[in-house]
């Protein structure tokens, strides 16, 4: 894992997200026009759809990852290291996109906060994979964390569905539908929607990168640990000797039947 | 432009911008705790021992 | 008390398919508890009608190497096989073959004596007519059986979860510390319980300091230290004094 | 399995009537949970009507999360949870059956709840048949998906505060659609084919079936 190959892939991955952020950010501040009708405001839709695109996208290697440990002929402790990574980036994203949306719709609806449909699944998302990774934080050993995980994160993403049809329903069903859905519904063209598609792949290459440094700190965590566990093995057998000589020493001693009885 | 734009940019911005960061660092500190205590295992059998 | 080994059905049966084998066969059995190793790498083989003296100092590995046998204990490496199945791969078919007497007595405290056995032996589709000799037999007959188990002693909680074991006569009996806390009465019962089950193939494995002080004579003894075995002795006529009394428990016996 | 199920959710119950941790402080609480809403809130009824149902729904939310709690915590006790699995008892025996355990202990809760909103708040209920269809899945949904996760905190020594943080967002579809069937059911609106009653049973399903699957991975790991 620590080899040149993957590291030189690491770095590439870094070096074009990088540059594809910046010519993002470029084109969504500097040379795209201002929208019609909501000005400068539409700047935001480089970067909030294609962040709560990543959010997604991490949650769903998570759940495949889950399902690949808990899968007994697929069963590899990478699978839970690459699941949390990609949980604890997801996380990350989420809170962007909450963050974001939150800042687009200050000025567009006069508050900081709408329960939107989209805006509180994203929200119940959010904690939805904070409870995971607690779950991930309570100790235990490899296999016992990692199934405990695996369910976990498999049963989280399980409930995204009916969490956001629930949502939906509530606020279709019973209020007219939200101010979002139809000022989101501008026209895009041209520069604005290659911008947009920047913005998507920028963002998915840094959830790439991020992943595999988040990934390579898990694994070297986990050597670390079972290095651990292996000295203290060694550790235990080497004592094991020391105890019976001790011990075999202590009888000659004890070596009086009054008292034992 | 209107401040609330340049706010958003800023925060996913400077939030990655600082996740990635940590990430980098801890993964330099990591690999730099672990290959000299390799190095340090082969000279002197574990010290204070 | 034979009425518990029936010739039989559930319980243990002489001359079983598996007495040409080990019942318990454990080859470098790593096992881990909370990132901690508590099995370094046990080697053991334990045929049928065995009755097996474990010893060791505190946190040597004893109870662990019990739980492993029992299927509770996760074995991360080597080679486990329980009454012939692998414990690894199966542990839930071996779990529903064996006793096992633990510290924690796996009875419910709002339960009383009697609804905590019946359980048992509903859960484990035993004869529920077994019920009252069972709780007779460690003298938990009448009124005592109606008694909550949060309100009983140390002892008598120990016995409420021993009637439930003699009553299923399980194939491998797995025994941690069982005698501490017993009146003698109950050793006694205990004792004969064992070396009946004995008698009819089952397998004893006993965890501790004074399996030798009745008349439960031990045919081996093994020494577990640093979570492996340390030393193996088959205990026979010449040489079972001289054993017991030379290593029993270091002096730890009061 | 089925077997095992009547086995567990027996002797649960019997466990609940000799120690009634349920009846005696699971219960008061939840009707704490009703007067504390109305103090927050407003003690007018036209606001106490129109939140009833939400009220309600959350007063349950948080006493499942006790009683799920205590479900495990009887088999944690003296590692009664080994005792099951040498026992050869099914898991999805143990954990359907501490569902229906769950599950009995908290519709009593509400029907005495119910009867506590009706009293402090005063809501006209025009649909019976869909208040009482939607509460018996949206109940049956809590206790599936809560007696999963109960068990999946368990070994946790922050157990009291992970479950919580763990259950309410995974549950959070039956509080809204159970407020929302309550509120269809109250107003005389809704039927039986209520989309909110679907999504109930849709939720009690899944749960019911994943917590099936993998409650032996849950309880043997």
């Amino acid at each position: 894992m620590e080899s040149k190959g993957y590291l030189w892939t690491r770095r590439s991955v870094g070096l074009v997200s990088l540059i594809l952020v910046v010519a993002t950010v470029i084109y969504g501040l500097w040379i795209t026009p201002p929208d019609v009708i909501q000005g400068n405001l539409v700047r935001l839709i480089y970067v909030h759809p294609p962040v709560a695109w990543v959010a997604y996208l991490a949650y769903g290697v998570t759940s495949i990852a889950s399902v690949l440990y808990l899968w007994k002929r697929t069963r590899n402790i990478k699978w839970d290291l690459l699941a949390a990574s990609s949980a604890e980036v997801g996380v990350i994203f989420t809170g962007l996109t909450l963050i974001t949306g939150s800042i687009w719709g200050r000025p567009a609806w006069g508050v900081w906060w709408t329960w939107d449909a989209r805006l509180t699944t994203t929200a119940l998302l959010f904690v939805l994979y904070l409870g995971y990774l607690a779950l991930r934080r309570v100790p235990a050993d490899n296999h016992r964390r990692a199934t405990r995980s695996a369910i976990a994160g498999l049963v989280a993403f399980v409930d995204v569905p009916i969490v956001h049809q629930s949502v939906v329903w509530w606020r279709t069903l019973h209020q007219s539908a939200t101010v979002l859905n139809s000022s989101l519904s501008l026209k895009i063209h041209g520069v604005m929607a290659w911008t947009l598609l920047l913005g998507f792949i920028a963002f998915t290459f840094v959830y790439v990168w991020m992943l595999m440094h988040r990934y390579e700190i898990a694994t070297i965590e986990q050597e670390a640990l079972d290095a651990e566990l292996e000295q203290l093995l060694e550790e235990r057998q080497h004592e094991s000797e020391i105890e019976l000589a001790e011990d075999v020493l202590g009888d000659a001693q004890v070596d009086q039947p009054s008292k034992v009885y | 432009m209107n401040g609330y734009v340049e706010a958003g940019y800023l925060v996913v911005l400077g939030t990655l911008g600082g996740y990635s960061a940590t990430l980098a660092g801890r993964s330099k500190k990591m690999r730099k705790a672990l290959i000299p205590a390799k190095v340090e295992d082969q000279n002197k059998s574990r010290p204070n021992d | 008390m034979s009425k518990f080994f029936p010739a039989d059905g559930r319980g243990a049966i002489p001359n079983r398919l598996y007495s040409m084998q080990s019942l318990v066969s454990f080859k470098n059995v790593i096992a881990v508890s909370g990132n901690f190793p508590v099995l370094t790498g046990f080697d053991v083989e334990i045929g049928p009608s065995e009755i097996v003296l474990l010893r060791g100092r505190n946190g040597a590995g004893k109870t662990s190497f019990l739980r492993a046998v029992a299927g509770l204990l996760r074995v991360t490496r080597g080679q486990a096989k329980v009454l012939g199945v692998d414990v690894v791969a199966r542990p839930a078919d071996v779990r529903q073959r064996v006793g096992f007497l633990g510290h924690e007595s796996f009875l419910y405290e709002d339960l009383t004596a009697r609804e905590n056995v019946k359980f048992v032996l509903k859960a484990t589709r035993s004869d529920t007519n077994l019920l009252d000799s069972a709780l007779d037999a460690v003298g938990l007959g009448g009124r005592l059986s109606s008694l909550k188990v949060s309100k009983m002693s140390a002892g008598q909680k120990k016995k409420v979860a021993l009637a439930s074991l003699i009553a299923r006569a399980p194939e491998l009996w797995l025994l941690d510390e069982p005698h501490t806390s017993l009146d003698s009465w109950t050793r006694g019962v205990l004792d004969a319980t064992l070396n009946l089950a004995v008698e009819h193939g089952s397998t004893v494995l006993l965890v501790s300091h004074e399996a030798h002080h009745g008349s439960l004579m031990p045919s081996r003894i093994i020494d577990v230290a640093g979570g492996k075995v340390g030393g193996d002795t088959v205990v026979n006529e010449t040489n079972s004094k001289k054993v017991l009394l030379s290593k029993g428990g270091s002096g730890n016996v009061a | 399995m089925w077997r095992d199920v009547i086995l567990i959710a027996v002797k649960d119950l019997r466990i609940e009537l000799r120690s009634k941790v349920t009846a005696n402080q699971i219960l008061p609480f939840s009707l704490v949970v009703l007067i504390i809403f109305a103090f927050a809130l407003d003690t007018s009824p036209a606001t106490l009507q129109k939140v009833a149902p939400g009220l309600f729904w959350v007063a349950v939310l948080f006493s499942a999360i006790f009683s799920v709690e205590r479900a495990t915590a009887i088999e944690s006790d003296q590692n009664a949870g080994d005792g099951l699995l040498i026992y050869g008892v099914d898991p999805g025996g143990i954990f359907l059956g501490k569902v229906l355990s769950t599950f009995i202990q908290l519709f009593f809760l509400e029907v005495v709840l119910l009867a506590g909103v009706v009293v402090l708040y005063s809501p006209k209920v025009a649909g019976w048949p869909l208040v009482l269809l939607s509460s018996l899945f949206a109940t049956l949904g809590i206790c599936g998906a809560g007696v999963m996760y109960s068990q999946l905190a368990s070994g946790s020594k922050a157990k009291q505060t992970l479950l919580p943080l763990l259950l309410i967002p995974i549950v959070s579809p039956v509080l809204l659609a159970g407020t929302k069937a309550w509120q269809d059911g109250f107003s005389g609106s809704g039927t039986l084919g209520d989309p909110w009653l679907r999504l109930l049973i849709i939720f009690a399903v899944v749960y019911l079936a994943l917590g099936t699957i993998f409650y032996s991975a849950i309880l043997e790991d």
